[in-house]
């Protein structure tokens, strides 16, 4: 029963587009009650299979399924032409990620309510986003998890090009060949994977069975793990970020730095540390080393920019660098401190994104410098706003803070130079996250009101939902961290193990 | 007369077609060039056939099959260019630059 | 009879409850309603916290730690796990009840003070809240939660000195103040991750009784550096000290300060008095053994302290903004308590006498600048100008606050029998007993000054003749809801003293070192008379120069014809411009413009570059595509040739 | 007198089909529509039948000891016959008015019989069993796309490239021609067995000189680097429905040539001539993509963007011959699938405005329904999953990979990404650019709605449910 409900998540967004196929775009109430329903039947089904998650942990779970502690675990043989299998199950870290889309995926929903432009089509694709982001995290498969992976480049390019703002269709091609050039790095490598391993299979239990060639991880790795960094947004491929979220839509904003740049490091440390550990500790210091631009000078250049979605995508880039700091530092307080990074980061960007474009929707400009003291007009989106920042700069009591510190705390267990440099550095780049958010707010929701403004509304019921709930969501995580931390350590101690046990033959980087 | 000669001489007339292919701008000399280059061939099948294989008939029947099949590429060929004479009112291969990037 | 353990729930939860509740309910309309529930609340507190402080000093348990509840917030590795909890000694109790009780008042102050105010509800929310993290950081078992409610009392100044977010001024305090102290928080916080690296623990037990001798030998990698552990330890100790540093607002992280002071004044009122900035103190005196056994880290203190006491007691000479008077006042008194426990380090051994004195003058601290800035804020909201040139010839129309302004002035220029005397006299003492002299002298001088401003405050306020047509025309009256809470903080301003004192030399000492401890202690009795004769002497100056019947107040007040030294002073030495060209022109004219530029020209023309080349290389396949017949075929040709030469056949 | 083995009936039928569809015009005036429903009923007839045929893999059946009818021979057989279908489906309109600026067209029926000539020269190169054989199903290929090159006989676009097409394919025919001469000289015969066993035996430049000409000549039919230079001109030039039955059926056949060369009488040294296919596929899918970059009109965009698929195809011949040739077959399906799902778009689109990007402009806005099949068909040439094209690459890749040849894949792959950048160029004016009032509104007639919608199912149902594929291709378990 469960298991069936599992595999419903990526289903129904599905049925729900083909449901609405042949409704004709005019009944647009229809159309917008349809899939508001839909993805908050996805949004219960996933929280109660979390709960389950939860509940069974420590309980045995599927053998099929070792090393991995996977519940729901389904494998169906799909394509034999090339031996490839429909395998899906949960552990906690991509059932937590599960939540965490659905949660975004229905904010996304509310959030795009009167959007301009054909909604029929506009909602289409977002739940077909939704469909490929739950294919991502689900699946144990390398083709399957390829399939979903890639999806996204389909929905993205229209989604941005179509209904997005400003240099719409520069941002939406730049952010759309960014990601596909990352995922085909991600997709040479596979083959290799396939035939090099001697198991002739792409299931990741499979392949973590077997030790890779050397000299094959050794070219493979880097391409893999920067394929996958691509989308996270890893210095030197971070530019698709600032321009593809400027020009996006709202929802399209959220469910891009929410969830889609998630894949990228949840695709590093699921599929590429954890099948190549040997490269990766030869190579992962070096990571570090891009890191310094992340998260040093990330805030910095967020410091200079007057557009608030730029100044969020560079503050999202400075946080991905922290993920990727988690990863680099190969240690289990790390590797949870990086994967409670990613869901915290998904709900704090989540709030940014939908706070501004709520707000923008009213001021109908995003640059900070025109704006002012609307906290007047505005109290809930405004202090919306602010708690999405408090969050973002790593206040205690959000979400924010445990992952940060948890990634600090794992990074410094890591004895090699370069590491300890650079967790420094984060440490002390804290200021910097916090000069630039409290910048924007004053400008934006303080001082003196232009009054072209005096006309402004807060916001109406369904906004203020979608705050409400993502807020609570950030507290949540952030008062009672002790569950999350527990079921990710579950998730997290086969991964950490197959890496640990690696040995590295002596070969220099 | 041994096979060594008659490859050559088939080589250099297929060398010949290329050679005037490429010196000719006038559309039947192109075409008799290629006439040429494929007669070439012809001598190859038939001096294989002749000195080397095993079953001498094979060869002289392709060539046979290649005149038949050269005959109709070059009627067609010559359908075409007569229609594109009716156009162009010149055969000159230079002039063809209506199709371009 | 309930239990400590339901006294520690209810003093921590009923702030939280407060801010809870009136920040998500009652914020909006029902501003009579969020005062009367933030007023009980805070005073059901402050009565739970004396509660708690009676049974735990008259119970035999008194001087030992004990800890009331612990939860475990987030494990780390093995033995390192993030606990919540409530710690009780006497030096925590000492603070649940300063803070509750300073709230409680200050509580009721706003009552008056906000009573025009629109948006009344989200103040007291607020203020809860501050209590409520500032409640949290005092009780902290591990450094681990002291940070998470260090962070919280930061944000919650920031919300409250911007409270007033139309006011361009107060935002842009608001922000250096939190921009500042988070700056010292990011190095404590690496201090926190260093020194848990190294020890492998939070708790402060752990951490206090610790001795370095176990961390002599193996080196650990810092990065740049190789050092010893034990010289990680004392890194880690400055680290931490600089989250404190910049909390208490010591010199050159002062400015915030004084800015805060845009903010309503009970806000003012409870950060300098109990909540913000006698955190940096606390920490110190709470993590006191752990900073013992790292060598120099107290005298550093100790100069940090000294430094800022003198600097700021100068400041506060010259000025004429009665509140930053008050705060500069505020940055010296902090001094003290800082270089207080300075100077406990002796060479390699310590004494605790310093410890007692600094605690004893947070305590006693607190009540008269609680009291203090409360007057000032009625003056205020009679004048409705912080100017001393508005003020004066306030004795009459406001007698009882004239009084009590009296009782706390004295108090803080530690004239007998005032509370603030014995602290006072204890940490000269204490200076001198540690055979810092250059220190002691300061300390001396300082009481000095500090007797001069603070009357010359008084003198300008309240004697002579009214400079403000309100006064004048007599519209000034007391306001019963601001004035109660004067009068009663007045009366542990005078007592607090001499009923402290008492119990602060049975009860408070720093609990076990791993250092030699010096016991023979030097005993000088002519210090109070010399500290008194100083006091007394500054005074009289004072008097003579504002309040005698031939003073020249206009004189003493206008700003033309001063020395330029007096300048450079009434400038505060211009700290605040030295801040903004470093902020403005080096982090964001330079740092950052860089790192933008960067990302801009490099990044981005890297990648305009690989399009641009793309499409060349499209452009010359086009080229070929001239629909040119023969040399279409002579690509037939041609083709053939390439591919004899690179198709790589073994021909 | 012996009864005819079933599995070759339907391979007569084709046989006789363009007799009978051409035959019919002696009975009924040039307006009816006798012959075109001839030719729709021939066709799917046929398709069942090859349908019904039981695949059986490895050898094959014979028949007369040349003509060899296995599971590849069927399925090509199936793209083929489909790809005629459809290109006679999309040819209809264009004789009842003009279309992109050219006169309408005539003869309907000889149209269709030429395109059924060529067909059924495909089939006979995928069943033949010895170089003559081989040569003639190329010829009987090729010729009748020169003719149909030409077919607009009012539109002198149409004659000049079909003057460049017969003339390079001319040469290109002598090039092979040569290449045979030397591999029968080689083998001293001419059936595949024999060649395989000499070639077997032992190599000889004689062998390595025939294999180049043979590559050379075949290249120029599957457009590669460098023969390819005709192809974007004689797309141009042609009418659009030969346009589509060109980059399908003559790709298939020259792919099919080179499958059955290289896992027929080759075989033995595929290693050897395996450089020289993975060279000529790597630069052919770099050059494709790079002319298709900015490219303002349709058809020849197509044509840029099929000598691109031409060198994604190659890739598959490194692999072994199971694999190979599953991956080809699939992959035609897939490429023929949305390749005339383009085509079919673009000739509504041709039917009322010309045929570039510019007329493309606001699709999305007034016909919805048309912008979305554009869309899933260009990103299905661009491989993004779940769609039909990338399944189809994936097969591909996966060949080239089994054989290690892990640099070719990757970057065939990455350029993936440069394909993806032209096609979002044509899917951006069809769905971003502002409709501007003078383009002349669009009206699709019932077949053209239904074969429109037909297709796109189709594009994304392969894709989507690839499992289908394992039916289709039951036989080539391995």
């Amino acid at each position: 029963m469960e298991t069936i409900l599992f595999n419903l998540i990526w289903v129904i967004p599905l049925l729900t587009v083909l449901v609405c196929a042949p409704i004709s775009a005019s009944h647009e109430k229809v159309l917008k009650a349809l899939h508001a329903t839909s993805a908050t039947f996805v949004l219960f089904v996933v929280c109660v299979l979390t709960y389950r998650v939860y509940a069974l942990s420590g309980t045995p779970t599927d053998e099929a399924a070792a090393p991995f502690l996977l519940r729901f675990f389904t494998d169906i043989p799909w394509l034999s032409a090339f031996n490839a299998h429909y395998i899906v199950g949960a552990d906690g870290l991509n059932m937590l990620l599960l939540a965490l889309t659905a949660f975004i995926v229905w904010a996304g929903v509310l959030v795009s309510w009167n959007i301009k432009g054909n909604q029929k089509v506009f909602f289409a694709l977002i739940q077909l986003l939704a469909t490929s982001v739950y294919g991502v995290y689900m699946s144990f498969d390398l083709v399957l998890f390829f399939v979903f992976y890639e999806m996204e480049a389909l929905c993205m390019y229209l989604m941005i090009a179509c209904y997005g703002s400003g240099r719409r269709d520069y941002g939406g091609k730049k952010l759309t060949l960014t990601l596909a050039f990352g995922s085909s790095m991600i997709l040479a490598t596979l083959f290799g994977l396939y035939f090099e391993g001697g198991v002739h299979s792409w299931s990741i239990m499979e392949l973590s069975k077997v030790t890779l060639p050397m000299d094959f991880q050794m070219w493979a790795f880097p391409l893999m793990f920067m394929g996958f960094a691509v989308s996270s947004s890893l210095f030197p491929f971070h530019f698709w970020s600032p321009d593809g979220h400027s020009a996006a839509p709202t929802a399209v904003s959220m469910l891009a730095a929410g969830v889609m740049m998630k894949m990228g490091a949840y695709g590093c440390l699921r599929v590429a540390m954890f099948l190549m550990p040997e490269a990766a500790k030869i190579w992962l210091p070096y990571v570090v080393a891009l890191l310094i631009f992340n998260v040093v000078l990330g805030p910095f250049i967020a410091i200079r920019h007057k557009d608030l979605k730029y100044i969020t995508a560079y503050s999202s880039i400075s946080h991905l660098g922290l993920i990727f700091l988690g990863l680099a530092a190969l240690t289990p307080v790390g590797l949870r401190g990086a994967s409670l990074q990613m869901i915290s980061h998904g709900f704090l960007t989540g709030l940014f994104f939908a706070t501004i474009g709520m707000i923008y929707e009213r001021t109908h400009t995003r640059d900070i410098t025109e704006m002012g003291g609307i906290m007047r007009k505005m109290p809930f989106l405004g202090v919306g706003f602010v708690l999405a920042g408090f969050a973002g700069l790593g206040l205690p009591g959000f979400s924010g803070f445990i992952a940060e510190s948890t990634i600090f705390i794992g990074a410094f267990q890591q004895d090699s130079t370069l590491t300890r440099v650079v967790t420094i550095l984060a440490i002390l780049s804290i200021t910097t996250t916090a000069v630039y958010i409290l910048q924007t707010a004053n400008r934006m929701l303080h001082g003196n009101m232009p009054a072209k403004y005096e006309a402004l509304t807060d916001g109406c019921l369904r906004e203020k939902l979608v705050i409400v709930v993502l807020v609570a969501c950030l507290l949540f995580i952030g008062i009672c961290p002790g569950w999350i931390s527990e079921i990710l350590d579950q998730s997290i101690a086969p991964i950490f193990a197959k890496i640990s046990a690696a040995a590295v033959p002596a070969v220099g980087g | 007369m041994n096979l060594l000669n008659c490859l050559i001489l088939a080589f250099l007339l297929f060398g010949i077609g290329v050679w005037g292919l490429m010196r000719r701008r006038h559309l039947i000399g192109m075409l008799i060039s290629i006439e040429l280059m494929l007669n070439a061939a012809n001598i190859n099948f038939i001096s294989f056939a002749y000195f080397t294989a095993h079953d001498a008939t094979a060869g002289a029947l392709f060539s046979i099959f290649v005149i038949a099949v050269t005959a109709c590429e070059m009627a067609i060929a010559l359908a075409i260019i007569v229609s594109m004479y009716r156009r162009h009112k010149s055969l000159d291969a230079d002039q063809l630059r209506d199709l371009h990037d | 009879m309930i239990n400590d353990v339901t006294l520690g729930y209810l003093i921590l939860l009923l702030p939280l409850f407060t801010f809870v509740v009136n920040g998500l309910f009652l914020g909006h309309k029902h501003h009579k309603a969020a005062a009367a529930l933030a007023v009980t609340c805070n005073g059901l507190a402050a009565a739970s916290a004396i509660l708690l402080a009676i049974h735990y000093f008259c119970s035999s348990f008194a001087p030992q730690k004990a800890i009331l509840f612990e939860y475990e917030f987030i494990p780390f590795v093995g033995e390192l796990v993030a606990k919540i909890g409530m710690l009780i000694d006497p030096l925590s109790v000492m603070m649940l009840v300063v803070v509750t009780f300073i709230s409680f008042m200050v509580n009721i102050y706003s009552i008056g003070y906000m009573r025009e105010d629109r948006s009344a509800g989200r103040f007291f929310s607020l203020l809860s809240l501050f209590s409520f993290s500032m409640l949290g950081l005092v009780v902290a078992t591990n450094l681990f939660q002291m940070f998470i409610f260090w962070e919280l009392v930061g944000v919650s100044s920031y919300l409250l000195i911007g409270f007033w977010y139309h006011k361009p001024s107060a935002v842009s305090a608001s922000k250096q103040a939190f921009i500042l102290t988070r700056f010292a928080d990011s190095f404590f916080l690496l201090g926190i991750v260093l020194v848990s690296y190294v020890v492998g623990s939070f708790d402060f037990s752990v951490l206090n009784s610790l001795g370095l001798a176990g961390f002599k030998y193996d080196l650990i990698n810092l990065g740049i550096c190789e050092v010893k552990r034990s010289t990680a330890l004392v890194i880690g100790s400055v680290l931490i000290f600089t989250g404190g540093w910049g909390k208490s607002a010591m010199f050159p992280m002062h400015i915030w300060l004084p800015n805060a002071m845009e903010g309503p004044t009970p806000v003012s009122s409870i950060i300098h008095s109990a909540t913000m900035v006698v955190a940096g103190v606390y920490l110190v005196a709470r993590l006191f053994p752990f900073f013992a056994i790292c060598e120099n880290t107290l005298t550093l203190i100790m100069w940090v302290g000294a430094f800022t006491m003198v600097f700021a007691a100068v400041i506060a000479c010259t000025q004429k903004d009665i509140k930053r008077i008050l705060a500069y006042s505020t940055l010296s008194q902090l001094g003290y308590m800082m270089f207080a426990l300075g100077v406990c380090k002796i060479g390699q051994v310590v004494a605790v006498t310093g410890w007692t004195a600094s605690t004893f003058h947070i305590f006693t601290h607190a009540f008269f600048k609680c009291s203090l800035f409360l007057i000032a804020g009625s003056l205020i909201h009679q004048v409705h100008t912080n100017d001393l040139d508005a003020m004066g010839g306030l004795r009459k129309k406001m007698p009882l606050t004239y009084v009590c302004a009296l009782i706390s002035i004295l108090a803080i220029s530690g004239i007998p029998p005032f509370s603030g005397f014995f602290s006072k006299d204890e940490i000269i003492l204490a200076a001198f007993q540690g055979r810092h002299y250059a220190v002691f002298g300061l300390a001396l001088f300082t009481s000095g000054l500090t007797t001069f401003y603070m009357f010359r405050l008084f003198f300008l306020a309240f004697h002579g003749e009214p400079r403000h047509e309100g006064v004048k025309a007599g519209h000034v009256h007391e306001d019963f809801a601001m004035t109660l809470p004067i009068v009663i903080l007045a009366i542990p301003a005078l007592l607090s003293g001499i009923l402290g004192k008492g119990l602060f030399e049975k009860f408070f000492i720093p609990g076990r070192l791993h250092v030699p401890q010096l016991m023979r202690l030097a005993h000088a009795d002519w210090i109070p008379l010399a500290a008194v004769g100083i006091a007394v002497l500054a005074l009289l100056i004072a008097w003579f120069l504002y309040a005698s019947p031939k003073a020249k107040i206009a004189r003493a007040l206008d700003e033309t014809n001063r020395s330029g030294l007096y300048k450079v002073v009434y400038h505060k030495f211009y700290f605040d411009e030295m801040y903004y060209t470093v902020v403005r022109q080096f982090i964001f004219g330079g740092v950052a413009r860089v790192s933008r530029a960067f990302n801009d020209i490099v990044i981005e023309g890297l990648l305009a570059f690989c399009i641009w080349f793309i499409h060349k290389l499209g452009n010359l396949v086009r080229t070929a595509q001239a629909g040119y017949l023969p040399f279409y075929l002579g690509t037939l040709i041609i083709g053939v040739l390439i591919w004899r030469f690179f198709g790589q056949l073994p021909l | 007198m012996y009864s005819i083995p079933h599995f070759i009936i339907p391979d007569l039928i084709l046989l006789v089909f363009p007799f009978i569809v051409i035959g019919s015009r002696l009975f009924c005036d040039y307006k009816s529509k006798i012959p075109w429903r001839i030719a729709n009923i021939g066709l799917m007839l046929i398709f069942v039948l090859l349908n019904l045929i039981p695949l059986a893999s490895g050898e094959g059946q014979f028949f007369i000891s040349n003509w060899r009818v296995d599971d590849f021979g069927v399925l090509m057989r199936e793209v083929l016959i489909l790809s005629a279908l459809l290109g006679v489906w999309l040819s209809k309109d264009y004789f009842e008015h003009g279309a992109d600026g050219k006169p309408q067209m005539h003869q309907i029926a000889e149209f269709i019989g030429a395109i059924a000539f060529a067909t059924f020269g495909g089939i006979t190169v995928v069943s033949a069993c010895d170089t003559l054989t081989f040569f003639l199903g190329l010829e009987i290929a090729t010729i009748p796309m020169y003719a149909l090159t030409a077919w607009n006989k009012k539109d002198q676009m149409g004659t000049e490239a079909a003057t460049k097409y017969i003339l390079m394919g001319s040469v290109a025919t002598a090039f092979e021609l040569f290449g045979f001469s030397y591999l029968f000289g080689f083998a001293g015969g001419l059936h595949f067995s024999e060649i395989h066993a000499a070639v077997a035996a032992g190599t000889s430049p004689l062998l390595w000189v025939a294999v180049l000409f043979l590559f050379c000549g075949i290249g120029f039919k599957l457009t590669l680097f460098p023969f390819y230079t005709w192809a974007p001109d004689v797309y141009e030039g042609a009418p659009t429905p030969v346009t589509a039955v060109l980059s399908v059926t003559s790709k298939a056949t020259a792919i099919a040539f080179l499958a059955v060369l290289v896992y027929g009488p080759l075989a033995p040294i595929q290693e050897q001539i395996a450089p020289l296919i993975a060279l000529l596929a790597g630069v052919t899918l770099f050059v494709g993509n790079l002319g298709a970059l900015k490219q303002s009109r349709l058809r020849r965009f197509m044509a840029y963007s099929s000598i691109a698929q031409a060198g994604y195809i190659m890739v598959a011949l490194l692999g072994p011959a199971e694999i190979g040739k599953t991956a080809i077959v699939y992959y035609l399906f897939v490429y023929a699938i949305s390749n005339y799902l383009a085509f079919f778009v673009f000739g509504i689109i041709g039917h009322h405005r010309e045929e570039t990007f510019a007329s493309l402009r606001g699709l999305s806005k007034q016909n919805p329904s048309l912008a979305i099949a554009l869309a899933i068909s260009m990103f299905s040439l661009a491989g993004i999953p779940p769609l039909a094209g990338f399944f189809g690459k994936f097969h591909l890749f996966f060949s080239g990979a089994t054989t290690g040849h892990y640099m070719l894949v990757t970057f065939a792959v990455l350029n993936n990404v440069l394909a993806l950048f032209y096609y979002i160029q044509l899917i951006k004016s069809a769905w971003v650019d502002e409709p501007d009032g003078h383009l002349t509104p669009l009206r699709l007639t019932k077949r053209q709605r239904a074969v429109v919608i037909f297709l796109s199912i189709g594009v994304v149902a392969i894709g989507f449910l690839p499992f289908l594929s394992n039916n289709i291709f039951a036989g080539f378990n391995y």
